[in-house]
């Protein structure tokens, strides 16, 4: 058995801008990066059948997702040659227009880091066990599907 | 043997239940599948995949005493 | 003589994190939105014959590069469905870790903000006039090219 | 006629000016190119692209009274 720590990439609701900037700021040290890219997932107010979606309400196989965002996290550094890369992704309730997923790779040029933010992303979508509940104004939701 | 199976998304929602321990004499998950249909019937008309030790599992792979196995619907991260 | 407004696109000095946290908290309010792309230039200390670069020193044909922004973007709305994009370019001394190039764009599906983000940049690169000094510990300097 | 020049980055430093009218009987970029390398001999060997109306141009548009013309080395953004 690996006694690899695993870290938690899960944060419990929405992600803030504030958060974003700090990590933004973080890397101001790193003077070998020249780029970053940023992808951020934020919660549509999809029209289905007449009712709106106020919300999703994302739930986890918390340890199962924490292993895949790392081991997605593992390939993107084996595939291209990054500095830094982040994932964050919300569980619990996030309303509409807040951000519920934060990728963010940095490198020395711009084609590596734009590939691997696309490349991390996918993964994600397909990979992660992460589900979610699309609530709507009456309380009433039907459960989300990235399929 | 004892598994210990973690239910999540709609399939918690459809069953009522987020976990259990159950015994099987089965062997393969396709065994697991087929006792569980029997037993929530409305797994039927649902959509899902086995994660056996957090890892994704074909039908054919065989179960040991003490996995952990969870059926999960489909992903809807990002 | 068409008589359009061009909007200015360049900020003096670094783009901070503070105003890209702005700009995406800003976003909020469009509920169409399902994915934003963020490409962020910064400022590497790379070693030029021994020597390691402190600083770019921006300057820019302004009244042109407005121009060549506002086609850049406009050109993105037109090859992809956008609902936002956004451009800034620093002018003036950006130090080491700091940013010089904000690129995001929005829309309400990831690919096409992953596009449309890689595309601006890309002709942001090859179209924009502007120039940069690249300033070394000594003072001294040379000029940059993206060729 | 009477045109506006702009010079930009290396250009500007090379000839120690941002710009400057200048008074010129020729009709195309070509001609207006080898007036200013007689006239500033270091720019025979520096890289630049011209702009005429703040519009990339090629070496035989034609240039008219009163245009804004840049000369622009190889650009740096991002």
């Amino acid at each position: 058995m690996s006694e690899k720590k695993i870290k938690n990439f899960l944060v419990e609701g929405p992600i803030t801008p504030e958060k974003i900037a700090t990590s933004i700021a973080h890397h101001q040290v790193k003077t070998n990066i020249g780029a970053h890219d940023i992808f951020l997932g934020q919660v549509r107010a999809d029209q289905i059948e007449g009712k709106e979606v106020i919300a999703i309400d994302y739930s986890a196989y918390a340890e199962m997702a924490n292993k895949v965002f790392d081991e997605i996290r593992e390939a993107a550094f084996d595939k291209y040659d990054l500095t830094c890369a982040h994932i964050y992704h919300s569980i619990g309730v996030v309303k509409v227009g807040e951000l519920c997923l934060f990728v963010f790779t940095s490198s020395k040029h711009r084609a590596m880091a734009f590939d691997a933010c696309r490349y991390i992303t996918e993964e994600i979508k397909a990979k992660a066990p992460v589900f979610g509940k699309e609530v709507f104004e009456n309380s009433s939701f039907q459960w989300k599907s990235n399929q | 043997m004892i598994l210990r199976l973690k239910y999540f998304g709609m399939i918690a929602e459809a069953i009522a239940k987020e976990e259990e321990n159950v015994e099987i004499q089965h062997r393969t998950i396709a065994d697991l599948d087929g006792l569980l249909k029997r037993k929530y019937p409305q797994l039927v008309t649902l959509e899902y995949q086995f994660a056996l030790n957090q890892t994704l599992a074909g039908m054919d792979e065989i179960i040991k005493d003490g996995d952990e196995i969870a059926l999960l619907p489909p992903f809807a991260g990002g």
